[in-house]
């Protein structure tokens, strides 16, 4: 570790660097100056000294990570020398096949689309939120907002890479729409409670791109 | 809906927990005998909640069944200290210690259930970043997946909710067979009484047949009670009506 | 920066811990030892070096975050002494009250996990089928199958709602797992039951559909 650094600066400076790190690592978007300004309290060339220090913490050899302006929004990114590295280890944890758990959630959204979180997660009985980022990353599924929630549906390229021309040419697929009425149709926050002892919905909460 | 429920009523562990340390007594099996008139009382105050039809809040017929359950044993042991040559069967004799060793184990565990409950309310929580955040759109169709295996996946999951119909019709014949088990000991505790020749109403013995009288009656009411609407009823609301 | 990766062993150790930090930035869930060890082209004990190193240099006070360990696997996470900074752009609905039947069901879990549910029964003395439902939909709990019965144990979301790095840093879980051993220690089949009152494992067949 860089201990030199620390001799400069002082502790409430450190925590400023250690609380923008955390604000960056969360919020992914480019975060601006005056955001920062806000969150940390602190004036713009307050800001300025945090940025510059953050940049040489970032400078030693045991960082992964690297801080891109954008204008006056900062932002982390990974350091580009890990990119080919990155990117063949993106790849591989992507083509591996679906799982079971995988298949079950895509097969929901296919037949049962648009369908909110909640309802997957009602007919599942687990959580589904890392599945849906998962199928999302993977461009199979993707999501309109629709009120306070998300609404999911298959993309056009996975229904055209299984080979159907539309939605209706899934196989059963008008059995499976009088079974989905079953379901939800008559009144839908009455009859699809998510939970048991507190039927407070459970939405997409997780995700931090809903913000 | 159930909310309201279990804020209002503590599980069957916990009350009996609660009516012995109100008499100030230890976990023994003693005390558990002393408190059994308590408990019966107490669910007979829980039966009078069941909602009637259309009403949402109220109790569900799957906690009176864990208290009817409870309720069971602790006749085992009142049974026990009022007619002390009666005799059970191994299983039966286990329930007695379990109860008591059960209820010891509760006793221990509630500061914890304090703890946690605690430290979710005032813990500062840390924030992991979303799976693969920064990537971007990209199409990734896995290989090997067909149409058939959407259906096939569809299907078995749709047929998995249908054994949540089961689980409710489990609860039923639960207390079936605990109904059965009950009345077992009835004629064994009239048998044991007979032993015994003068019986009063006012003796414990005539206590204990009151008790049992007690419990099958709530447990009647209460087999008879249980309903399934439908595929998802149970989760919908598996409610009783009030005839 | 250095560019001159695997140059040295000491540069070397740099870049493997640069190297995780950045896959674990990226990632966002847990990657687990075994994914370390390929991605990495390291061994085991070489992972370990390789994690205490990191885990030393996030207890800076510039850091502002945290390494996650769950079994096996390990996710970066903001340090919770900067919540009150993110939690403006999260929408944490897991900070929902929790019933005091949720209370018991996720303290057992959380403590005794990895744990079945007819031992949680058993020691509430009640039917937790639908309370375990709630929080595995709620992502609180999750579950794996060991041969005919599940085992429950607590997520991430959980640890990181509490704002810990780890299971055993939960309040006094050293005293709880004495607790535990004293009540079942002499033979734990014969003290917990596997199934209660001639309970068959219904809960256990609620969804097939996580295999």
């Amino acid at each position: 570790m860089d201990n030199e650094i620390n001799t400069q600066t002082t502790s409430s400076a450190s925590s400023h660097i250690a609380a923008l790190e955390a604000i960056l690592f969360l919020y992914g978007e480019p975060v601006s100056r005056d955001m920062i300004m806000r969150l940390l309290q602190v004036s713009s060339e307050q800001v300025s000294e945090i940025i510059r220090a953050f940049q040489e913490t970032l400078m030693d050899s045991q960082r992964g990570l690297l801080l891109l302006e954008k204008g006056d929004a900062y932002m982390l990114i990974t350091k580009p020398q890990f990119a080919p590295f990155l990117e063949s280890f993106v790849k591989d944890s992507l083509k591996e096949e679906l799982t079971p758990s995988a298949v079950e959630t895509l097969s929901l959204v296919a037949y049962f689309g648009p369908i909110t979180r909640a309802q997957i997660d009602y007919i599942r009985g687990v959580n589904s939120s890392f599945m849906l980022r998962n199928l999302l990353v993977r461009g199979l599924v993707e999501r309109t907002s629709k009120g306070n929630t998300y609404l999911y549906e298959v993309t056009t390229d996975f229904l055209t890479h299984l080979g159907l021309a539309r939605l209706e040419d899934l196989p059963q697929y008008g059995q499976y729409q009088e079974t989905r009425k079953n379901f939800f149709e008559s009144d839908e926050t009455a009859s699809i409670p998510v939970t048991i002892d507190s039927e407070k919905k459970v939405d997409d909460h997780l995700d931090t791109s809903c913000i | 809906m159930y909310q309201v429920q279990t804020q209002q009523f503590s599980g069957p562990l916990e009350k009996l927990l609660e009516l012995i340390e109100a008499k100030k007594l230890d976990i023994t099996t003693i005390s558990l005998a002393e408190v059994t008139n308590d408990f019966l009382s107490y669910i007979e105050i829980l039966r009078n909640q069941i909602p009637s039809s259309g009403e949402e809040e109220g109790l569900s017929p799957r906690i009176l069944s864990d208290f009817l359950i409870v309720a069971s044993h602790l006749v085992l042991i009142k049974s026990k200290e009022l007619l002390p040559d009666i005799s059970f069967t191994p299983d039966e004799q286990e329930d007695i210690v379990d109860l008591e060793r059960r209820l010891k184990m509760y006793s221990a565990l509630k500061p914890l259930f304090l703890l946690l409950r605690t430290s979710w309310q005032t813990a500062s929580p840390s924030f992991s970043r979303e799976f693969m955040k920064d990537l971007p759109p990209i199409f990734y169709p896995p290989t090997t997946l067909a149409v058939s295996h959407l259906e096939t996946a569809l299907g078995n999951l749709l047929q998995s909710l249908g054994s949540l119909v089961v689980e409710t019709e489990h609860i039923e014949k639960q207390l079936i067979n605990l109904e059965e088990k009950i009345s077992e000991l009835s004629s064994k505790i009239a048998h044991g009484i007979s032993h015994f020749s003068q019986v009063t109403s006012a003796s414990p013995k005539g206590e204990l047949i009151v008790l049992f009288l007690a419990l099958l009656h709530l447990l009647r009411d209460q087999t008879i009670r249980v309903k399934q609407e439908g595929l998802f009823g149970e989760i919908s609301m598996e409610k009783i009506t009030e005839q």
